[in-house]
């Protein structure tokens, strides 16, 4: 659809938006036991980072700096996304090597290192 | 309209977030990640950021979380534990830490309220494809070569680390 | 005097150790050859210094100045005065006398022993030489490491207590003084904007720290610090205690250098830097210092009556000692200061001569407990002789050195603190009741323990090694003006501000 | 200008050299079996390469459109990160060999890493800092958990990873925040509106909290720091070596950077209260756990949790003294590092077991050469001269008092005085204690030593003669700070 | 020519005692050792001579020799000077004559030791002549100290010199130590001399002080009791007595030597010395003669009970120190010397006797196993015996002049009520006179339980009883002669109206400097010799009384122990004061009052600081304390790395949100 006729929502409700998400994604770290769920909470405070720069990034679309800037915001997302992709590669290739050595891939378990 | 769209993806966004981070079966939580990552390309789209939108469909939700499914299905790990199981404490603080960071950001953005979003110029069309690409290949022309080394790394990496032993 | 006289004796000791470094650690022999020349020359050489010594001059002499870190001011430069020169001689006496007294030790790790010495010896004359604080600072930290070494791995069997214990208080003590160091450079900075840490620029702000306005005026604070630092080294009641540990582990060579040179650095440290840099803070210190003075005199020697250990009654014996030292400095008067620095020389002559008769006599039988002995006099008559001589000399007999040192320090504050000399009398009449009794219960008495049948006497490498220490303790204490003259200008001077 | 100008290739040619290197690595493992026993070599030479251009090469200052400042700064800890690799390299070898665990991937993705410190280093683009930071990280992961049939090697990997991660979700966030409080990526800029607005409005101030967060779990300051001695422990040894200083050297000069910038010191009297906490908290905890510690390399790594908390007082002062201090402070770090890691590695006998400091008993003169080195380096941490450690402390202390903070100072040389009660135990471990009569195996490895042997000469040689390190930094510190 | 080089007389006996050691050290034959020892005594005997007549013919009153500065720094200047005046001269003269009798004596008394033993006991004999020497030649009271410590460090070699016999280690470190108490007040005086005067030089001081008598009065007084507290110790007085009685565990030479001749009257010498601050001080000048005077009495009534014939002599030379200080004390400093110089000659002649007595008895020192040996040993007996009758105090024997003109003079103190004191001299006179009469019996006492009646010990040692070998008995005979014609020296001629027989008063009147302003001050009265403001009738009656006093002393002495039923009397008497005589004869329990008050508390205190102070406070509990508290700390945090990465990662978000509220 075109953007041009549309009279857009403060940009503020998205950022309130990726708060909202981070918290939850934060929450899920601290909460899950098991790696995979950590990781997912891991993308979940990502994409919420991403909605961040969205919503600066479309501030400053809409006339509150150059578009230069809100451009960078963007592509910053754009990079975000490739990292996600290959901290997904790395994490899951680690999860995969524990889970062989352990047979489970719940953090709480992996404590031989301590004190 | 635009707004019902956004409220609309918002909350369907925070809906399957807690819904990917609670859920005890990791096949649902992936599943819930796709529909948030869905809902997320359309704010996107709603504030005019095409391309992201794009690509977060398809890079997040058509490559990133099928890996997650792959290993899922893997290591084949059925029921997983439940949000806070185990230690308490834990979940306690952490509770409180992730709603604080929450309210940290909201309360900011409560701050900025005041000043509301204009009209988004049509001229300006800050999301389409072009001039990111543009600016991908002239300002951030490092960072976008400097990626490849990035994803390299991480396949060499994954490459060793899922590998079986050769010898 | 340009041709680096000085620089040349503070650092042929480390270079020398680092000529032995190749030499394979087998050839004990070797080592000990090499070193003892080396040791002798070096002494000889340094021979040159008080030659060339103009004792009219109250200023430096020899002065050597090299760039080091010039960004910050930071330079290496050295030279003597009359007070330093007498340490440094001492010190660089000291390193043969200690060489040849190791020689028979049958002792693992030869070769890094002379090495610990070596480094040790140029560790020591540069914290007397330094004209730096920066180079003062890295001197009297060096020490700690050979010293360190010694202690722990030759010592006896609480070595590693004792060796950590000596080095977490000496640090303890000087990591302070880094501080203050660093305040007064700043300081001087504040008042002229040149960063030096040249210790004839500092003289110059200094004394201009503010002292007054409570117990947190800088000048206080930063005199604290130094004093801390010196304080633990001399050591004054109630830092002692790492002096007892540290001596009796130690290797009768580590215990000779400790009380020989190593105290002295914290008294010399004490007239160098808070007499001459922060007179005003000095003043208001001084009755602090005399008491502690005056109580690390009597209590050294109580504690040292109590003792059944031979080398620790000796070790007690340094507190009381420097206790004498520190009343010296602290009354502040010609007489007592040129008393005081004297003093350091006879202790580490005495003191230093008794911890050499006592290794020797553990040589011998591998004990220290004064109850193992008795009537040693009869079976090695020489040995004894020498013990009583230094005995004598160490508590002030007339015409030994310990007198005049005592005489000078007593007399001298006499007019300033006459309360806190007739303690030091009661430390004087101490002092013969430890010694005597415990030469009554090693050398006289019947000879009742069989182990002492037999012990062989002084032998000719022994005397020799006592020999330079009994010459010098007859000659400071009959013509004692051949020490006092020199440093008589250099003190005029440091007391005149 | 769809291509990079020569002059941008040029600036960047080390790490041209190094992914270079890295791809070429893995390639003559997969092809060329014959000289699969000299990837090291190889990577070495690389490295060595690197180092010539970093040095030889002319530093153009802003280049890539002014995301990278190629500035004496980033040259100065490029070379010392660039010495760092190389000594990992070259204890890396024997050591893979001997733990049956040396494949190309190590050197290819030590490499990455060290490009992305290099960039990281560099970059005054929030975009590029990040991109450093995950290059710098993402292949850490793998190299801590390189010993794929060692549990605690795995485990180290998985908590870097997990904590790793999370950390650099919150950077971005701080970036976004930090972006859309000043409407730009370069940090110049965003240090300029701080010091424009002459405060920190609160989304600049979460943005930053946000991201210096994110560095001080790369420095392991506390309470970021508690991840350091378990992966320290459980990695590799000359991973470990190289995760103790080559991270910490980047993410230091970021900071820097930052606080520079947005001339804190100035700026928030609440950032100085914050930070002087942060550091002599990391000191205070990191000493005086450490002195309880019974494995050497766990002991190190509290031991470089306290080290940062001295760096971070100097980052504190900032200004040229600052600067220069925490350059000195860093280049000594990594000198006294690595050495103390490969005399470990010369001196342990099993890397899956822990590295006890009973193990050690009567080395000293059964080793001469790693107990040697690895004194002199632990003395040099402990902050004793002649050596680098103490004049780094030095330098550090001196930029604190002549900023006023003379308590920090204070607090600072009495923390290390504690910690050379735990250097001291080491210490005496090797030349007091008694041989054990079992005496652990342990095989020489020319190469290791060599190491350890260079690290410690250069701890005490520069030590020494301290002017050309202290020049250096002055003169680097001078692209930022003027 | 040996003035001008007075260094001589001491370095000579300085270089016998290092060739001595030397030869020691090397074995040498006694010969040898004999040869060096006596010979460079007797050497200096001669230059010691020779240097009085050159003395005695030039005009000069005061010989100083300065050799060079010994100590300089700031406002304290010492040179190192010898001088020779009359007092020295004197002291010179009886210390070299009968140190050279007792080296010759010794000869023949240590043969028996090994040649290492022999030639250390030489070396210390001489060492002791040098240190003695320089004590009274020096010429200002630090070179006195130097010798003063010198003999102290003698004499404590020479008590331990049977260092292997118990007992006698322990008594030379007694000597040494309470003789450190007195050093130390001596040293104290020395730094008030230099504050007051800014010199110690004889010279210099007693000139300034004499000369403003009102100006310096207070700072004599000082001085002179600290002075006062170094001859105490030195000359065992009240209450640091206890060290000479012990000291008797040396060889008997020795004791006769220093223990009786010289050393002791070392504080005699110097109190005399500084005669000056003693007349401008009533109160020190009190005290001295107190000092005195209680002592003398208080040693006599010890010596009452002794067995131990050198314990009896020991005794009665305290109590004779005793006299001498009372001399001084009424300012008869002259008299003192000339006690000094008798007291030498019959207490060396009495020691020697025992000690050859003795060595008859082959080791035996207890009088009750002796009796008879008149017989077997004559020369040892008369020689005792005039000794005996010169320290009773017979008319014409050398101790009678000395002993009557002290009483006298005390007698006269009190009449002349010296100083506004009157009372307390009379007191002290009858304290001097009981001590007299006692000093007569027990003397006598030790003479018949010694040399008369049966020989008491058994049969066995009998056989073996033989007089001396003749280097023994010379020097017995010499000094036997001396202690009969020695007194005469100081002849009262007063007492038949001849001015001027009273040689040693001339000759010593130049030391006694008078007082510049004070001409009339009755101190000055006191110190002119001749009359004592004593008609001489009074002084005839006291002449008589004292005879008569040890006329009856004797009387009971033999009553107790040469009647037939000898013994019995002092047994009933001892039965009948029982308290009295365990009083007695533990010697006031003083030694056993010391430990307790002063010994016992000292260690117990040392103890307390050594284990309390030092080990448990400073060491266990603030040092190895905080050690123990940091690494109980750190075991208590170590616990914070749990091992959980989610707490890990927990502690990064609470920092970041801590961070990001505070900078907020």
């Amino acid at each position: 659809m075109n953007a041009a006729d549309v009279v857009a929502i403060p940009y503020t409700w998205v950022l309130a938006l990726s708060a909202a998400l981070f918290a939850i994604g934060t929450l899920g770290v601290l909460l899950r036991r098991n790696a995979i769920a950590i990781f997912l909470s891991l993308e979940i405070m990502l994409n919420s980072a991403n909605l961040a720069f969205a919503a600066f990034a479309f501030r400053f679309a809409t006339g509150h700096a150059t578009a230069a800037a809100a451009i960078d915001g963007q592509v910053f997302i754009f990079f975000v996304i490739a990292v996600a992709a290959a901290e997904a590669a790395i994490g899951l290739a680690l999860f995969i090597a524990l889970y062989r050595h352990k047979e489970t891939i719940d953090v709480d378990r992996f404590n031989i290192l301590r004190w | 309209m635009v707004t019902w769209v956004f409220l609309a993806a918002a909350a369907l966004a925070i809906l399957f977030a807690v819904v990917a981070v609670v859920a005890r079966n990791p096949i649902t939580n992936v599943l819930a990640l796709v529909v948030m990552f869905f809902a997320m390309s359309a704010v996107f789209a709603v504030i005019g950021m095409d391309f992201l939108a794009a690509i977060q469909v398809i890079v997040y939700s058509g490559a990133i979380l099928v890996l997650f499914l792959f290993v899922i299905m893997l290591l084949n790990v059925r029921r997983i534990d439940r949000l806070g199981s185990g230690r308490s404490f834990q979940a306690f603080i952490g509770t409180l830490v992730a709603a604080g960071i929450g309210a940290m950001v909201l309360v900011i953005v409560g701050l900025l309220l005041p000043e509301q979003g204009a009209v988004l110029p049509g001229a300006a069309a800050a999301g389409t494809a072009l001039p990111i690409g543009r600016a991908l290949l002239s300002t951030h022309l490092f960072a976008f070569e400097f990626i490849t080394l990035l994803l390299v790394a991480a396949i060499v990496g994954a490459v060793y680390l899922g590998k079986k032993d050769l010898r | 005097m340009s041709d680096h006289v000085l620089t040349i004796v503070l650092l042929a000791p480390a270079a020398f150790a680092i000529l032995l470094l190749p030499i394979p650690r087998v050839w004990k022999r070797v080592h000990r050859i090499l070193t003892i020349i080396a040791s002798s020359v070096m002494f000889a050489f340094s021979l040159k210094l008080w030659v060339g010594f103009d004792a009219n001059d109250p200023g430096f002499q020899f002065v050597d100045t090299f760039p080091w870190i010039p960004d910050l001011g930071i330079s290496f430069t050295i030279g003597i005065d009359g007070i330093s020169i007498l340490l440094v001689l001492l010190t660089t006496l000291l390193l043969p006398v200690v060489v040849l007294a190791a020689w028979r030790l049958n002792i693992e790790h030869i070769k890094s022993l002379h090495i610990s010495l070596l480094l040790l010896t140029t560790g020591m004359i540069g914290t007397f030489v330094a004209l730096d604080l920066f180079l003062f600072y890295v001197f009297w930290e060096i020490t700690l490491i050979p010293m360190y070494f010694i202690i722990g791995v030759w010592g006896g069997p609480r070595r590693i207590y004792a060796s950590v214990k000596f080095f977490l208080f000496t640090m303890a003590g000087s990591v302070l003084m880094l501080v203050g160091v660093l305040y007064l450079v700043w300081f001087h900075h504040q008042q002229t904007g040149i960063w030096t840490y040249g210790y004839l620029d500092l003289m110059t702000t200094a004394p201009l720290l503010p002292v007054t306005g409570g117990l947190l005026a800088p000048g206080l604070l930063v005199f604290a610090a130094f004093a801390i630092a010196f304080a633990v080294k001399v050591p004054i009641f109630p830092l002692h205690t790492w002096l007892p540990d540290a001596h009796v582990e130690a290797p009768s060579t580590g215990s000779v250098i400790l009380a020989g040179v190593l105290l002295k650095m914290g008294a010399y440290g004490f007239i160098r830097f808070n007499r001459a840099l922060l007179p005003d803070a000095w003043d208001l210190f001084t009755p602090l210092l005399v008491v502690l003075a005056v109580i690390g005199i009597i209590y050294g020697a109580l504690v040292a009556m109590v003792q059944v250990d031979v080398k620790k009654l000796v070790a007690y014996s340094s507190v009381s000692h420097m206790g004498f030292v520190m009343l010296g400095l602290a009354a502040g008067t010609q007489a007592s200061t040129q008393g005081a620095v004297l003093q350091m020389v006879n202790h580490g002559l005495s003191t230093g001569g008794l911890f050499l008769l006592v290794g020797m006599l553990y040589q011998r039988r591998y004990t220290r407990m004064i109850a193992d002995f008795g009537g040693l006099a009869g079976v090695i008559p020489i040995f004894t002789g020498c013990f009583l001589f230094v005995t004598f000399s160490s508590i002030g007999l007339p015409g030994l050195n310990g007198f005049v040192g005592e005489f000078l320090i007593l007399g001298g504050s006499w007019s300033v603190f006459p309360a806190a000399v007739v303690c030091g009398g009661l430390g004087i009449i101490l002092g013969a009741v430890y010694m005597l009794l415990m030469v009554q219960k090693v050398f006289w008495g019947p000879l009742d323990n069989p182990a002492n049948q037999n012990l062989p006497d002084l032998s000719i490498r022994e005397f020799f090694v006592m020999f330079p220490l009994l010459v010098l303790i007859v000659w400071i204490g009959v013509y004692p003006m051949t020490f006092l003259s020199p440093m008589e200008a250099a003190i005029r001077l440091l007391l005149a501000n | 200008m769809l291509t990079p100008s020569p002059a941008d290739l040029l600036a960047v040619a080390p790490e041209i050299i190094l992914a270079v290197a890295a791809g070429l690595v893995l390639i003559v493992e997969a092809f060329l079996p014959s000289v699969r026993k000299h990837l090291s070599e190889l990577t070495l030479a690389a490295v060595g390469c690197a180092l010539w251009a970093r040095i030889t090469l002319p530093l153009p200052g802003a280049v890539w459109s002014d995301t990278l400042h190629i500035d004496g700064l980033a040259s100065f800890v490029d070379i010392y990160i660039l010495v760092a690799v190389f000594l990992t390299v070259w204890m890396a070898g024997p050591f893979l060999r001997r733990v049956g665990a040396d494949h190309g991937e190590f050197y290819s993705l030590l490499l990455f890493a060290t490009v992305g410190a290099m960039v990281m280093a560099a970059s005054v683009n929030l975009l590029t800092i990040f991109l450093g930071l995950e290059l710098l990280s993402i292949p850490l992961y793998v190299l801590n958990a390189f010993l794929r049939r060692t549990a605690i090697s795995l485990e180290a990997g998985l908590k870097y990873f997990v904590v790793g991660a999370f950390a650099s979700a919150f950077v971005v966030y701080g970036m976004a925040l930090l972006y859309g409080a000043t409407a730009t990526m370069n940090i110049v800029e965003i240090g300029q509106r701080v010091v424009d607005a002459g405060a920190l409005n609160p989304l600049t101030a979460v943005g930053l909290a946000m991201v210096v967060g994110g560095l001080a779990f790369k420095l392991a300051l506390v309470p970021c720091h508690a991840w350091a001695p378990d992966v320290y422990q459980g990695s590799p040894t000359p991973v470990t070596a190289f995760l103790s200083v080559v991270p910490k050297g980047a993410a230091l000069i970021v900071l820097l950077r930052l606080a520079v910038g947005m001339d804190l010191l100035q700026v928030s009297s609440r950032w100085v209260i914050g930070i002087s906490i942060v550091a002599v908290a990391s000191q205070v905890l990191g000493n005086v756990i450490a002195i309880v510690q019974r494995d050497v390399k766990r002991m190190l790594a509290y031991s470089g949790i306290a080290h940062m908390g001295y760096a971070l007082v100097a980052v504190l002062v900032a200004g040229p003294e600052g600067g220069t201090a925490v350059l000195v402070y860093f280049a000594a770090y990594t000198l006294m590092n690595m050495g103390a890691f490969a005399a470990i590695a010369l001196l342990s006998e099993r890397e899956d077991r822990p590295h006890l400091i009973d193990d050690l008993k009567g080395q000293g003169y059964h080793r001469p050469v790693a107990a040697l080195t690895l004194t002199a380096c632990l003395f040099s941490l402990a902050g004793v001269p002649p050596f680098l450690g103490f004049t780094a402390k030095f330098m550090v202390f001196r930029a604190a008092v002549n900023e006023g903070f003379v308590l920090l100072a204070v607090i600072g040389v009495l923390n290390s005085l504690l910690s050379a009660f735990y250097y001291l135990r080491v210490i005496y471990t090797l030349y007091m204690e008694p041989l054990p009569e079992r005496e652990p195996r342990l095989e020489p490895s020319l190469p290791t030593a060599a190491v350890a042997t260079v690290a410690a000469l250069g701890v005490l040689v520069l030590g020494t003669f301290p002017g050309p390190v202290i020049d250096a930094a002055a003169s680097a510190i001078l692209s930022l700070v003027r | 020519m040996i003035l001008g080089s007075l260094w001589l007389i001491p370095a000579l006996c300085l270089a016998g005692a290092l060739v001595n050691l030397a030869l020691g050290a090397a074995r040498a034959p006694k010969s040898m050792v004999t040869v060096v020892g006596v010979g460079s005594v007797g050497a200096a005997t001669a230059a010691g001579y020779a240097a009085l007549w050159e003395y005695l013919n030039q005009p000069i009153g005061v010989v100083i020799e300065p050799y060079f500065t010994w100590i300089s720094a700031g406002r304290i200047t010492v040179d190192a000077s010898l001088q020779l005046d009359p007092l020295s001269a004197v002291m010179v003269a009886f210390v070299t004559l009968v140190g050279l009798l007792i080296h010759l004596y010794s000869v023949g008394y240590m043969h028996g030791e090994s040649h290492r033993g022999y030639a250390r006991y030489f070396a210390y004999l001489n060492l002791f002549m040098f240190s003695m020497l320089l004590l009274v030649l020096g010429s200002n009271l630090l070179v006195l100290f130097v010798g003063w410590e010198g003999v102290g460090l003698c004499s404590y070699l020479l008590i331990g010199y049977y260092y292997a016999k118990p007992g006698c280690a322990a008594a030379g470190s007694k000597a040494f130590i309470v003789n450190r108490i007195g050093d130390v007040g001596f040293l104290i005086a020395v730094f008030v001399t230099l504050g007051v005067f800014g010199s110690v030089e004889y010279s210099r001081i007693f000139a300034t002080a004499a000369a403003h008598p009102e100006q310096y009065a207070a700072a004599a007084t000082v001085i002179g009791l600290l002075l006062l507290v170094g001859a105490i110790g030195k000359s065992a007085q009240i209450p640091l007595f206890v060290w000479l009685p012990d000291a008797m565990a040396g060889p008997t030479p020795v004791s006769a030597l220093i223990h009786a001749a010289t050393m002791v009257t070392a504080g005699v010498y110097m109190v005399v010395r500084a005669n000056v601050f003693y007349r401008l001080s009533p109160t020190a000048m009190l005290t001295v003669a107190i000092v005195g005077g209680v002592t003398a009495l208080f040693a006599a009534t010890i010596g009452l009970v002794q067995n131990d014939i050198k314990k009896v002599l020991a005794y009665s030379t305290v109590s004779q120190l005793g006299y001498m200080f009372l001399a001084a004390g009424v300012g008869a400093f002259v008299t003192a010397i000339f006690h000094v110089v008798t007291h030498a000659f019959f207490k060396a002649c009495l020691f020697l006797g025992s000690g050859s007595v003795i060595h008859a008895c082959d080791g035996e020192q207890d009088m009750r196993e002796m009796g008879g040996l008149r017989r077997h040993m004559p020369t040892t007996y008369w020689t005792f015996f005039a000794a005996t009758l010169a320290i009773a105090g017979i008319p014409l024997f050398a101790g009678f002049f000395s002993k009557d003109e002290i009483l006298a003079r005390a007698f006269a103190a009190g009449a002349g009520d010296l100083n506004g004191f009157g009372r307390i001299y009379i007191a002290l006179w009858v304290l001097g006179m009981v001590a007299a009469l006692l000093t007569a019996f027990y003397m006598f006492r030790a003479l018949y339980l010694t040399f008369r009646g049966d020989y008491r010990g058994d049969a066995e040692k009998e056989r073996h009883l033989h007089e001396s070998p003749r280097t023994m008995t010379v020097p017995l005979i010499v000094l036997g002669v001396l202690s009969i014609i020695g007194g005469f020296a100081g002849f009262p001629g007063q007492l038949f109206g001849i001015s001027g027989l009273n040689l040693i008063d001339r000759f010593l009147e130049p030391v006694i400097v008078p007082l510049g302003s004070a001409a009339a001050h009755g101190v000055e009265a006191a110190s002119d010799h001749g009359t004592h403001g004593l008609t001489l009738g009074v002084e005839w009656l006291l002449v008589f009384l004292s005879v008569a006093v040890a006329v009856v002393g004797i009387l009971i002495a033999r009553r107790f122990y040469l009647a037939p039923d000898a013994f019995a009397a002092p047994r009933r008497l001892a039965e009948r004061l029982p308290f009295i005589s365990m009083l007695l004869l533990n010697k006031y329990w003083i030694d056993e009052l010391y430990g307790a008050m002063i010994i016992g508390p000292i260690y117990r205190f040392a103890t307390f600081c050594w284990r309390v102070v030092d080990e448990l406070i400073i060491d266990t509990i603030f040092i190895n304390g905080s050690a123990f508290a940091v690494e109980l700390t750190g075991d208590i945090l170590r616990f914070t790395t749990t091992g959980n990465v989610r707490n890990y990662a927990l502690s990064v978000a609470l920092a970041i949100l801590a961070l990001a509220m505070w900078l907020w």
